[in-house]
This record gives structure tokens, C-alpha cells and sequence, in this order.
């Protein structure tokens, strides 16, 4: 299995100890509160994927044939959903990246926010990273 | 619940939906209201039992349809006290309403250096059309300002106003803030400057009694959905004189009189711009939407909404941390605000769970929002059918959503 | 009446209407289809248990809308088999999508003295929007003649096709003739010679697969109400890098990006080109009408209206004095005709008094009309609903119209 | 009464004996055709009111304080209409023809062929009857 779909499915597995939608939501918004802070010098329109609803800045860098991603959002349940993408997808190769399959996120019943018509970026992010770690193995 | 009132609910079945398991309140009525059974039967009667083109044939269905449609027509000219139906043009919208004027006025009668004259406070649907007219023409698009209260500061109209600005565009009232503009003095100052004035109508139409003839507005454009109504109808109202020397904007089907390769020429109005076939049913619902719309009566509607906006209003002042945007001496049933140190968004999710439909972000609005320097409102907007209760219930999911948060 | 056909007329309440007191055939479907009642039924369940704006919204009806709007226009995708659903653009009808071709692309690729290319067997929809464009940018129309077969002369278009051709613009199947075109031919023929294509389906899509990759076509423009969906709705098929580079036609609501007074950036495709609150009922509708039509099955499809094709031209052959326009040798169940002696005004009237439905007039085809030099068309088009019980019908009342008239 | 309200009550009368529409569709069909001719040099563009479906063609004449109106269509269904109208309205002073209540028409059934929905052109020929009538009024 790719590390990805592991970290994945540790991830559900946090969430399945949680019963109703709130409880959820507070682990979702302490994720959101836990994410490590991101350099504001990163925080520039060229890294903003704009959604209609908050701001996602995201920054990869490349480091030993690994990609690690760096972001932030103005919303808080976004920057939940974030650190749990970051989660699972930093840190890895950018074929394991391009390969993952995230479906974990089906899983944990946050699918709602992925919908292409939730305009919260996320899916533009999840693209932008696929992104990224395409252009990075173009390098290697 | 008053019984008025649960006799206008028991006509909107969607209204007893659950969401999430629980019941729920409907609080985005400013971007489209629900509607009534009647509304809804009436597109149906008219597909199951008398559907056909219109105009076009002589057979009997045809000109049953036709007669049904003219008769809607003149259903929404009396609606909004025009002086002829032939001043009423079906169109997709509101949008749409303000495109064509756009296009059919713009184009013929504005040149480079001209002006229009929007406010800080328009719906994107006002803004966009003109910048677009601007681009082609030349023309320049000027911006009336607002102050914190959500009002037009009319002496700063009045300083932009000159003998350039060809158009007025303003909206009767504002989606994001509420606010009703004194529109009649903007009309009469406009003209004295020679502008013709568009109202944008969208949002005034369900909320109170509009007469162009009184308004002596130039153009009038509003939505079917916003008042209960079908979706894909709307109107464009527009003086006489003008519409007959403005050119078509869309070409094809009834709106012309003869066509050969050499020489096209048009039919008269409304015929001249509504190309294509027209939803029929979608005009007869918006006729049904006017019934539903009077059998209530403007004053019993005003007084509702009058309430709830008070009601509401004292309600959310008592919950801590909460900033109004628009706050207007003259409001609609609209009450828009940020929750201190809450992203819009993250409340609006929460809300959402908690079973109340609002909007939050930028309300088609952006430059409105800009103007109060936060990434977007939360915004709440009632409809006849919305109760006390139901505000109750924004409370509570508030002070929930500033738990969870905290 | 074989017992399939029994089964599709269940779902047409209104085939079972009288009509000044007697049962009538309904054979104008060229303007217009009937609905089924599953159409008519998901518009109304969307309206009593759905409805919402779309794409604006966080809370759970506007995403379930957003959806159900999204998958709709997947379904349309299919319908036709474009590659991407984004190449879909929801419109008003077949005279809206052309329209914005005309502007979006025309405006903008188009300059003196190019030429768009046409036929003589155009429904205004496809003639007026071209005129119109060539009076604003000084580019020409060129018309491709046709024979009294009403098939297209194919050496006569090649001659007209030539570098300075921007855009052919031509319908799948005519509306006044029947004929069906050899459209893959022309588009090839088109491309050759470096132009692009829009073809005219409003005809086409309830009589025949379309296919628009195996056509190759740059854009494929339908009404859903001519194929047993709502009125208010029809499509727009683009392709996609063609539709990346044009300018937005309408301005307001969600074609935007972002929105400031000094810059405005648009949306992605398709939403660039969808301003304002789309109508979500008529797309549901339409999706309905899809289901319904690949249900039925376009072989049985076909051979249905083949069969009342053939019945129907010779039954009416039978007839004295009966003249054809249109006999092409790909034609769709529609037959064009006048009676010896007689204004076809005088027989739509009689007809109409004698239970059956047909159009009579231009058709709004006149430059077709006038090539056959006649004041108009008697029309006489088939549904999937009809019957050769219905022809009969009708032939009976012509002779009975030729006896009131003789 | 007006000499036109006569008359018209003179035409329901005549078609008062017939009880279905084949009958008066019959009827109006012999107008029709009894329709007194009209010289081809007033068959001109001036004088054709356009309706969608069939051409009308009408010539008026002041003499001696009276409108006279002649006229012509390709469909003889119309034709029987206007000869109707022409028995009512021509031989008339401008006042008589500007006041006349025609509500005749409604009475025998007809008034389908006048609704302006029903694009024959009629309705814009009693229209073009009556503005000739005020025309010649100033006139006089
Ligand atoms: C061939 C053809 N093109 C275009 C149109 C226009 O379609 P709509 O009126 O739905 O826009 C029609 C139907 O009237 C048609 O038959
Ligand atoms: C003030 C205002 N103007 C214009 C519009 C656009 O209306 P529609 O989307 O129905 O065209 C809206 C609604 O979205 C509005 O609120």
C-alpha cells in the first residue's frame, strides 16, 4: 500500500472513535488550530488558491527527492481539512503523491467539502499538489 | 407561529424538509425564495394540458398558449402599474434584463467619454454589464459611494452627476446590505441631469410595491425567482419611446417582421426582443407568483418583514461579538454581519450543520463587501413565509457556532 | 396502434385533450414537443423538495442543487457525446446559442470582409444573428443554394467556401424541409478551408444520435423544448479550447472571478458564459428528457418516424393536387406541402376546426418559403407519440378542406 | 344606434341560422368569394397591411362626407372577414366608423380571427379603418 493511503487510513481511524458531525468538526477545527505555522513570507498571491469562500496558500518545496507542502487558510475548518491533507501527502515521494488514492476522505464523511461545487479550493488544492509533485519528478 | 402565517407555510411543502435529520429554516431568500403549490401547478397544468409554441401557429392549442402568455404579460405590467404591456419584455432575469439594456441602449446611444453612474452598492449583475459597455464604447463607469451605514450619500450622486453621465444604474435594493435607496429622488436628479435611470429590482420586487409610472424610471429590471416564482423568467420593463428606437439585441425566431438575405427588419415591441422561443410556462408561473404575491397584499408583507428585520435585528444585538453591515433608516427583511474572530465561512458550515440555510461570502457583491473590509458577510434574509422561531433558531446556532469556535 | 407507442402516449396527458369538443392530432412538434410526465414531474419535485440557487451556497440545499444542476449537464454531455462536461454550456434555447456565438466568437475573430456561410434552408435563428454580426464588424454573408428536393448543392458550397470563410453556419436537419444535412461532409469540407462550424441541432436531436466528436463540429447549439424537455432551456456544445479563448457575452453573477471597479477577471468555462441564477428546473427537466429519449432508444426512434414518414407521403399522395416541398432523400418525420388552389392560411384554419394540429405559414424559414414561391408552407411533424391513426386523420380532413374550399 | 351597430346586428342575424361552424365557416367562405373586386392598382405596398399569414390590401375613399373602403386578401377565409367588415364599416361618416362598438363580431362566433394573437392581420385592419376614419375627419 502507498504511504499515502496508509497515513490515510490512520487518519479514519482517529476520526471513526467520533459518533456525530460535531464531534468531528472539533477534532476537524483542533487540526485546523494544531497547523504548524507557515512562514508569512509564503503567503503570497502567487501561492493563493483562490476558492470563493477563504483564502488556501500553499508552498511545496523539494527536498531529497521528497515533497514536503507548507500552508495556510483564513478559515479554520479549511486549515483542518489542510493539515489532514498535509498530513497524508507531505513528505512523500512525488510519485506516491501522484499515485494516492484519497479516498480516505470519502471515509471520514468530509466528502461534502471536496465537491467541485463547494467552492472552498480544496479540490483546487488536491489538484495543485498532484501538480507540484508532477513538475517536481519532471526534475529528478 | 401566527396563523397567517402557517397558512402561507402549509403552501411551501419544502419547508417541512429535514436537514441533517432535524427541521431546518430557510434563510437565503434574497438569493431565490421557495415556491408556492400554486406556482408549481401551474407550470404543470400548463405542460400536462395545454403546452405549445406560441405566435407561430394558427391551431388551436397555439393560440390558446398565446392568449395564456399575452395574458401573463399584462399580469406583470399591472404588477408593476406600467402603462401598456408592450413596455414588458420577458427575459431570463435580472441579469439578463440589464444586459439587454446594456447592449440595445448602450451600444446605439453611448460614445467615448460618456458616463455611468453605478453605486458602491450594486449586485455584480449592475456592474459587470457596464463595465463590458465601457470596454466597447469607451464610456466610463463612475462610482457613487456609500457610508457605514449602507446608505447613498446623495450629495456625492449629486457631485458626479453631469451632463457625460448618459445612464443610471442603481439597484431599488441592496442584496448585500438591505438598504432601500430613495430611488424616486435618484430618478428625478437623473433626469434633470438628462441620464436615462435603470432600476435594479431584483431584490425590491417581493418586498414592496413597486410603480414605474410613479418611479417615471426609465428601465425596471427584475427576476421571477426572487418572488416566488419559476426559475429562467424575469422582465425588463422600459418606457415606450425608448424601446422602440433602441435595436434588437438577440436575432432569431418572432422578433422580426420579414427577413431575405438583402434586408431584415423587426418587429414591433415587445416582439423585437424576445428571439427565440419564450418560456411560456415559466411566465404563466410568474403570473401565478403575482396572484400569490396580491391575495397576500403588500401590507400584510411589509408589516412581516418589518417584524422579523426588528425582531431579528433585537435578537442578534443581544449575542456578543456580532457586527451589523447595513444598518439603513429604510432596510428589507435582510440583516447581514461577521461574527467577531470567525471566518464567514467557517460559520457558515456550522450554521449550515445546525440546520440554517444562510449565505455568507461575497453576496455577488464584492465591492460592497471590500468596502467593509472583511473577507465576506454572513447574511440572513427572510421571506413571507420565515417566522420568529426561525430567528430563534439563527440565535441559537450562533451562540453553537461561537462555542464550537471558541 | 402497436402497443409501444400505446405505452409512450400514457405519459402525454394532453394527446388525450379535445379539442373544440373532439379528439385532435397533434402534429406540430417541428415547434414544439409535448412533455412527458416524468419531465413535468421532476420539475415540479424540484420545486417541492430542492429548491435552491445554485453554486452561491454553502448550506445543504444549494450544494444538493449544485449537484443535481452539475450532473444534469453531465447528462447532457453524454447526450451528445462532447469529451468534457465543461464544454456544455446551459442557455435559453437554440436562438441563445447562437446568439452568443455570434458575439463572443464573431466579435472577436470576425472583421471586414470575411465571410460566414450559410443556406438557403435556415431558420431565422440561424440567419438573423449572422446579418447582425456582419453589420457590426463589416464581414459578409454568403448563402449556399439548395434544389427542389431541398438537399444542398454540395459543388455550389464548395465553390462559396473560401480563405476569407470564418465560419459556416448550418442546420442538421431543416425545419421546414425535413432535409437531413450531410453535415459531416460540410464540416470537413469546412475545416479544410480553415473555418469553423456551428451546426444548428434544434431539429436534429429528437430525430437522430448526435455524436459531436464523430462530427467534428466547433459548436452544436439545441432547445430542450423540441426534444420533450421544459421551454426555457437548451444547450450549447463548444469546444473547449474554442471556448477558452472567447470574451464572455452577458456580464453579472457567477461568470466572474472576481469582481473590483477597476478590473474584472472571469470564470472557467462553462461558467464564464452563464451569468446570472441559471435555470436549474429546466436542466433537471431536460436531464429527464434525455433519460426519456435513451429510454425509448434512437433505432426505435427512427424507424417510428420513418414509418410515419413513408405512410404519411403516401397517403398524401394519394391526395389530388397536393404539391411537396422537401423530398430529400435523408429526411426526418416531416412533411412540407401545399394544396392546389388553396391559401394555406384558409387550410390552417379549417384543419384546426377539424381536430388536427399542423403549422402553416414561413415557418420562420421565409428566404425557404419564398425559394418554392408560395405564400407559405402547409407542415405537418411527428412526435415519438404519433400515430399512423393521426395521418389518416389528417388526410381525411384535407379532403374535407378541398371540398369546404372547392 | 350607429348605422355600423345596425348593420352588424343585420350580419349576426344572417348568421344566427346556421348551428355549427362548417355552416359559418360555409357562409363566410361565399363572402368571401362575392367580395366585390378591388382594381389591381390599389394591390400595392402602401396599401398591404402585413399580417404573418396572409396579405391584406385596403383602399379607402372619402366622398361627400363618407368613408368608403375597398379591399382584398390572398385567403378567401379572410376575404369573407373583411367583406363583413366592409358591409359594416364602409359607407360611413368618419364619426360613425371612429365610435362603432364592434362587438358583431364577437357575437357570431368569430372573434378568434380578431384576437391579436392570431397573426392575419385583421386586427391591424380595423386599427388602419379607424385612423383613416379620424384622417379624413380632420379633413372635413
Ligand atoms: C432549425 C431551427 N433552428 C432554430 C430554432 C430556434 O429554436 P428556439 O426557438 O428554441 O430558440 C428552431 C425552432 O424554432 C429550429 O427549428
Ligand atoms: C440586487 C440584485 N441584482 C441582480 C441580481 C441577479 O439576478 P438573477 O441572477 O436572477 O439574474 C440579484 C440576484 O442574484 C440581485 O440580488
Amino acid at each position: 500500500m502507498n504511504i499515502i493511503e496508509e497515513r490515510g487510513n490512520q487518519i479514519v481511524e482517529e476520526f471513526s472513535v467520533f459518533d456525530d458531525w460535531l464531534e468531528k468538526y472539533n477534532y476537524l477545527i483542533e487540526m485546523g488550530k494544531d497547523m504548524p505555522l507557515i512562514d508569512s513570507k509564503y503567503k503570497i498571491k502567487d501561492n493563493l488558491i483562490t476558492g470563493c469562500q477563504s483564502n488556501v496558500w500553499l508552498h511545496p518545496e523539494f527536498k531529497n527527492g521528497k515533497v514536503y507542502f507548507y500552508a495556510d487558510s483564513d478559515a479554520v475548518i479549511t486549515k483542518g481539512i489542510i493539515n489532514m491533507l498535509i498530513r497524508a501527502l507531505s513528505d512523500a515521494t512525488p510519485d506516491e503523491i501522484i499515485n494516492a488514492d484519497l479516498g480516505f476522505i470519502d471515509e471520514i464523511g468530509l466528502s461534502e467539502h471536496l465537491s467541485p461545487t463547494r467552492s472552498n479550493g480544496l479540490v483546487s488544492m488536491i489538484k495543485q499538489m498532484k501538480l507540484y509533485a508532477m513538475v517536481f519528478k519532471t526534475k529528478t | 407561529m401566527n396563523n397567517e402565517i402557517l397558512k402561507i407555510r402549509e403552501q411551501f411543502p419544502i419547508l417541512n424538509r429535514m436537514v441533517y435529520g432535524k427541521p431546518f429554516a430557510y434563510l437565503d431568500n434574497a438569493a431565490t425564495t421557495q415556491k408556492p403549490t400554486k406556482v408549481v401547478k401551474r407550470v404543470s397544468d400548463y405542460y400536462e394540458w395545454e403546452n405549445s409554441n406560441v405566435h407561430r401557429g394558427a391551431h388551436f392549442l397555439s393560440q390558446e398558449a398565446t392568449v395564456a402568455f399575452e395574458k401573463a404579460r399584462t399580469s406583470v405590467s399591472q404588477f408593476i402599474n406600467s402603462s401598456n404591456s408592450s413596455e414588458i419584455i420577458f427575459t431570463k432575469g435580472t441579469t439578463e434584463s440589464i444586459n439587454l439594456v446594456a447592449n440595445s441602449y448602450g451600444n446605439k446611444f453611448l460614445k467615448k467619454d460618456d458616463e455611468i453612474l453605478i453605486t458602491r452598492m450594486e449586485h455584480h449583475s449592475n456592474i459587470v454589464p457596464w463595465q463590458m459597455l465601457c470596454s466597447r464604447t469607451g464610456a466610463k463607469l463612475k462610482v457613487s459611494p456609500i457610508d457605514f451605514s449602507g446608505e447613498m450619500i446623495m450629495r456625492e450622486f449629486e457631485k458626479l452627476l453631469n451632463t457625460k453621465t448618459k445612464i443610471v444604474a442603481i439597484t431599488h435594493v441592496s442584496n448585500s446590505l438591505g438598504t432601500i435607496n430613495p430611488i424616486k429622488e435618484v430618478i428625478e436628479k437623473a433626469h434633470d441631469a438628462g441620464a436615462v435611470v435603470l432600476i435594479d429590482g431584483a431584490q425590491a420586487v417581493s418586498n414592496l410595491k413597486v410603480d414605474v409610472q410613479e418611479l417615471d424610471c426609465d428601465f425596471y429590471c427584475f427576476s421571477g425567482h426572487k418572488m416566488y416564482a419559476p426559475m429562467g423568467i424575469g422582465a425588463l420593463y422600459g418606457k415606450e419611446n425608448l424601446l422602440d428606437k433602441m435595436d434588437p439585441w438577440q436575432g432569431g425566431g418572432e422578433m422580426i417582421a420579414q427577413v431575405t438575405f438583402d434586408k431584415t427588419t423587426y418587429n414591433e415591441i415587445p416582439f423585437k426582443f424576445e428571439a427565440g422561443t419564450p418560456n411560456v410556462s415559466g411566465a404563466l408561473g410568474f403570473e401565478a407568483a403575482i396572484h400569490f404575491l396580491s391575495n397576500i397584499g403588500y401590507d400584510f408583507i411589509v408589516n412581516h418583514k418589518d417584524d422579523l428585520l426588528n425582531y431579528g435585528h433585537n435578537r442578534l444585538a443581544e449575542i456578543a461579538g456580532l457586527k451589523f453591515h447595513g444598518t439603513a433608516k429604510r432596510k428589507t427583511g435582510l440583516i447581514s454581519f461577521n461574527i467577531e474572530g470567525v471566518h464567514p465561512y467557517d460559520a457558515a458550515v456550522l450554521l449550515d450543520k445546525l440546520g440554517v440555510a444562510i449565505r455568507t461570502g461575497h453576496l455577488c457583491a464584492q465591492p460592497t463587501v471590500d468596502f467593509y473590509n472583511v473577507p465576506g458577510f454572513i447574511r440572513a434574509s427572510f421571506g413571507v413565509y420565515n417566522t420568529r422561531e426561525e430567528i430563534d433558531l439563527l440565535c441559537d446556532a450562533i451562540e453553537k457556532v461561537k462555542e464550537i469556535l471558541s
